[in-house]
């Protein structure tokens, strides 16, 4: 017995902690149903080597993962392209397949 | 002089920090839980709002603390500009990057505060419950400021961000959120509340003060060693600018009247630079501004130096001008 | 009764309680870190288990103690059925949901507790050491009676998980263990060993509770703000329920003959709604059930009630009818 | 020089902390050898928005990484099929390709 | 509208805690320009179950993600077989989209 | 004896331990956050670096304190020969993991050393003041002497990493740092320093220990709850080897004329085993080996005969022969 599974998008992206909400909202407005948002220890990218400023978190990143199907992801990254012109961060999109397709 | 000096230097709070400064410089194991040390600087910020609430309940208020209110917002939203214009012509930095670190200096830092607080308490040298608010009051006005002068950059793309997220982290900030509610708390339950809660905010403050100092020495030599594009201008910046900040503090102080240990207290507030509020206002508001610089200078150089030299000397000029 | 209604709502307990709510409200970045507030939590539970056995070793056992326990368990069967029935007759919830939500009202709320024991303790009324014992014994009963409760629910699809997860859930939950634990201990080292570690459980014991009672603020506000599906009939039982509680607990220490303190502690007990516990075992049992209801209601709606307004009535009431 | 490399699923989950022992449980019958459990700050899904409940862990999220082959991972899907209508949760599922094949 | 993103590669680690910088060093080596670390809480590999050993953090694993072309990723890859006779951990890789395709 | 006996076993810091170990073997939910569990022990270096530098300000260098670091260097470095001979004898470790349990044992535990002093405390009993820079210097010789040992072993594929990283694992472990670091300030600011931070190291000292052995003891069992690989030899090992380290630092003792207060401390360090620095070592430098075994003897099974039955019976030998 194979399940049957729906092709969707995946999309990550990292940024920086106090930026998060500007991000969500952009979900919200793009009707992205539902994301997580994972915590972040270090890492690097083209600003340089980061880890968790002691004593405040404005140097923290987080990870958000959103699953949605293509067309939302569409969209959401054609507004990303703008907002990481402000913003630093970065995102990748990949496939997945789900098997209750209604719910994303 | 030189064995009031000799003493600072040997005082527990400061040997703390230069054992955090090293273990950071060596590369060490040695770091505070990032909780624990959220935890030790929400304690510090209790206790300090709690006993000068309960200050404040005994001696009322009277014109010196609208003095010192005042003298605070002027100096939260003039220093700025003088560092903003200093940036300027002695360093290269671009003028969001100026703006930013300007708000830093404009402000100032509880840790700097209370390390002075401990240092003339020493000393037996007393100061006005009020100062505790003229703390409160400080933290923001120089973020408003920075974020004016950042709005007049003629290279800028778009505007700095006024919305509710950044007004939310300016006027609503926790530590600041905490100080001031402690203080309240304090006057509102006077003597009769200070008395339960007394064990819990004299016993330990010296103690957790100094493992507090343990981690912002790990803290300001990890900075300083990842430190990229801090040049010797900057640095330079860093180590004139607190001189220049209590050149003003002891100004205001004298033209407000303010005793010896408040006078001492305010001009360590002018001299010493934010690095937990700004920063994240910051962050916020001007994205587009390295944050890198600021913080390291703020927390590299202009702290250590005010820990070190800085308050001694601000306290013995504090004393000759305004005893 | 109006000045000390006063004195209750100044005390440094409740005023950083109110902190901590407004924080919220105003969604202040003022937060407690987790880990800290999971270990001012075991503080609580480590220092009024061990004073517990300490008093215990002193008093021994007699029969005051086992009527008190009679009275716990009583409680602990009895108010779930009680909460359910009202829940069914005055709000909309489903049948599973209301049976979780009166486990709650069932079960005990230790920090309550600790801040009636402090309430009592600052009018210098004394308690029994036993009744420590008698929260640890009330928090798992109606558990077993929430289960019951939704075993019978017609419309259950399957019946609710009675596995050894759950079990381990409900008997050896870290706080019960703790709590017993640090009683036993307190028994066993009697004096001696209270001498050794007095210092540490009572020098900021007061303290730890109001940098607690912050962090409960906080979670109060953040979980009313957020609620959904809360309505006025709701948040109408979150206030009746307490005083229901009450009644029940004022009768069971007048059976049992209970001292004025121990009298106004089981009272508290019975009034109070646990918020960590139960929602943990409910988690695990009966996932199907909402818990945003049953938590909101309990940490955003009742524990506020009985922290202002709960405890001195509950106390003046023991008073009256036990003295 | 291309390193060879095989392909296997990955299936990435993301639950209720309390429920975390079923999951695990799942796995140890459907013989997944390997699985990673990360922390989650915050999300949004059906049931809106959540973030840890302050006080308790009650309201905790986790994502479950595991890789395994396309076999064991339809024998997982098939049972989360019958989880996931008592537990809440989402699973996606997505191509992988790994260097050392007997490992997974 | 299609917004244009480009193919690059995923790779996703999961390694011990202490041996964190020597994985680090190879990325250098192999001009990965960008990483991030993510912390886990326990999982189950061929050396059985682990959580993170109270007191100390040698039991801690953590997740390593980088995105890059797939040719840096191949020379990564070749280095991770000889580096993964000595130390423990695991390596898949997958297929990603990115819309700066210059930054990875 | 029997009744000093009873008294270790009814003493807080043995119980706390023995109800923590319970919670572990039942597996209740019942744990000390992380982030809190290392500020204690931030905590216990601290205060016991800073009492005893103190002391060493008040005592001066003199003879002993050379005999006592001698014997410590010629412990850290000789206990792991024996450990190695031991366990190749008589388990079936293969040689790298016998290298590295080696290393374990010749190091030192700062917990125990720690309950080891509070233990003669109680009793009355002095110990100098040095005897906390023994146990910073006995830290990391043992690692050392595991690697060469390690080394040897015909069957490796690759030779043990000497690599910057291990180095400084080895010599700017965060413990080691901050106990040398305090013991060094304690030094410098002498009774002045103290009195300002007396109350945060000596009130809640007791209490600290108490929570923190909690921590170990949930540790302890459920390393030995998940144990794999340990069979009965492995734990004859864990139970033996501190004996003799106990024997060879009495012998050690003696030799170089210490009291019996420092003499008990100096036999507690040799019988102890490292679970922090040394599994941070080894893990870098020897991943091969199986770092299941070394932690869970020496958490599981060295540390907790240590603190129940060794430290009163390394008390009392101290007493007969250096008396
Ligand atoms: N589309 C999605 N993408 C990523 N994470 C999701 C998605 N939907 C749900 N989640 C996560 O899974 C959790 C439980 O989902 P739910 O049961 O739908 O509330 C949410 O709180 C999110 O953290
Ligand atoms: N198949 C897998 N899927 C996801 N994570 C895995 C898998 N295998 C191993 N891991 C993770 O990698 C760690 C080290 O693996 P190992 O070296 O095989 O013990 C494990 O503890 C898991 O956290
Ligand atoms: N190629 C990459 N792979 C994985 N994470 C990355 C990559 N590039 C950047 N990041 C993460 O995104 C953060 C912000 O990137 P940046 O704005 O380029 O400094 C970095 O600090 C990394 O944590
Ligand atoms: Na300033
Ligand atoms: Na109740
Ligand atoms: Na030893």
């Amino acid at each position: 017995m194979t399940i049957e599974t729906h092709a969707r998008k995946r999309l990550e992206m990292i940024i920086e902690q106090p930026h998060l909400p500007q991000f969500i909202r952009l979900f919200e407005q793009q009707d992205v149903r539902g994301y997580t948002v994972l915590d972040s220890k270090s890492g690097k990218g083209s600003r340089g080597f980061w880890s968790p400023a002691r004593l405040s978190s404005v140097d923290d990143r987080v990870m958000i993962v959103a699953v949605a199907d293509e067309e939302t992801i569409q969209r959401v990254l054609s507004e990303l392209q703008a907002l990481f012109e402000q913003l630093p961060g970065v995102a990748f999109v990949s496939d997945v397949q789900v098997i209750r397709p209604d719910r994303f | 002089m030189s064995e009031a000096a000799l003493q600072t230097l040997l005082s527990p709070v400061v040997l703390f920090f230069a054992l955090g400064f090293v273990a950071g410089l060596v590369r060490s194991s040695l770091s505070v839980p990032e909780d624990l040390a959220k935890g030790l600087s929400l304690y510090l910020m209790l206790a300090i709002g709690f006993k000068g609430g309960v200050e404040l309940a005994h001696a009322g208020f009277d014109l010196g603390m609208l003095g010192a209110v005042i003298s605070g917002l002027v100096a939260g939203f003039g220093l700025p500009l003088i560092a903003f214009g200093l940036l300027r012509a002695m360093t290269r930095v671009s003028h969001v990057d100026a703006a930013a670190i300007a708000a830093h200096y404009g402000s100032i830092s509880v840790v700097t505060f209370v390390a002075a607080s401990d240092y003339i308490d020493a000393l037996g040298v007393e100061y006005e419950g009020y100062m505790v608010a003229v703390v409160a009051i400080m933290e923001s006005p120089a973020i408003i400021a920075g974020l004016i002068l950042a709005q007049r950059d003629p290279a800028a793309k778009r505007a700095p961000r006024w919305d509710a997220d950044f007004l939310r982290e300016v006027f609503l900030n926790g530590s600041v959120f905490l100080l001031l509610g402690a203080l309240v708390i304090g006057m509102a339950t006077g003597d009769k509340g200070y008395d339960t809660v007394a064990p819990f905010i004299t016993t330990p403050f010296k103690g957790v003060l100094c493992l507090f100092l343990l981690d912002m020495g790990i803290a300001a030599a990890s900075r300083l060693r990842s430190a990229s594009g801090l040049d010797h201008r900057l640095v330079t910046f860093g180590l004139i600018m607190p001189v220049i900040g209590a050149t003003v503090g002891l100004g205001l102080s004298w033209l407000a009247g303010l005793s010896v240990g408040s006078g001492a207290l305010l001009i360590t507030l002018c001299a010493s630079a934010s690095y937990i509020a700004v920063p994240a206002a910051m962050r916020v508001a001007l994205p587009q501004a390295n944050p890198a610089y600021s913080l390291t200078l703020s927390l590299g150089v202009t702290f250590p130096f005010n820990l070190v030299i800085g308050i001694p000397l601000y306290q013995r000029a504090a004393e000759i001008i305004l005893a």
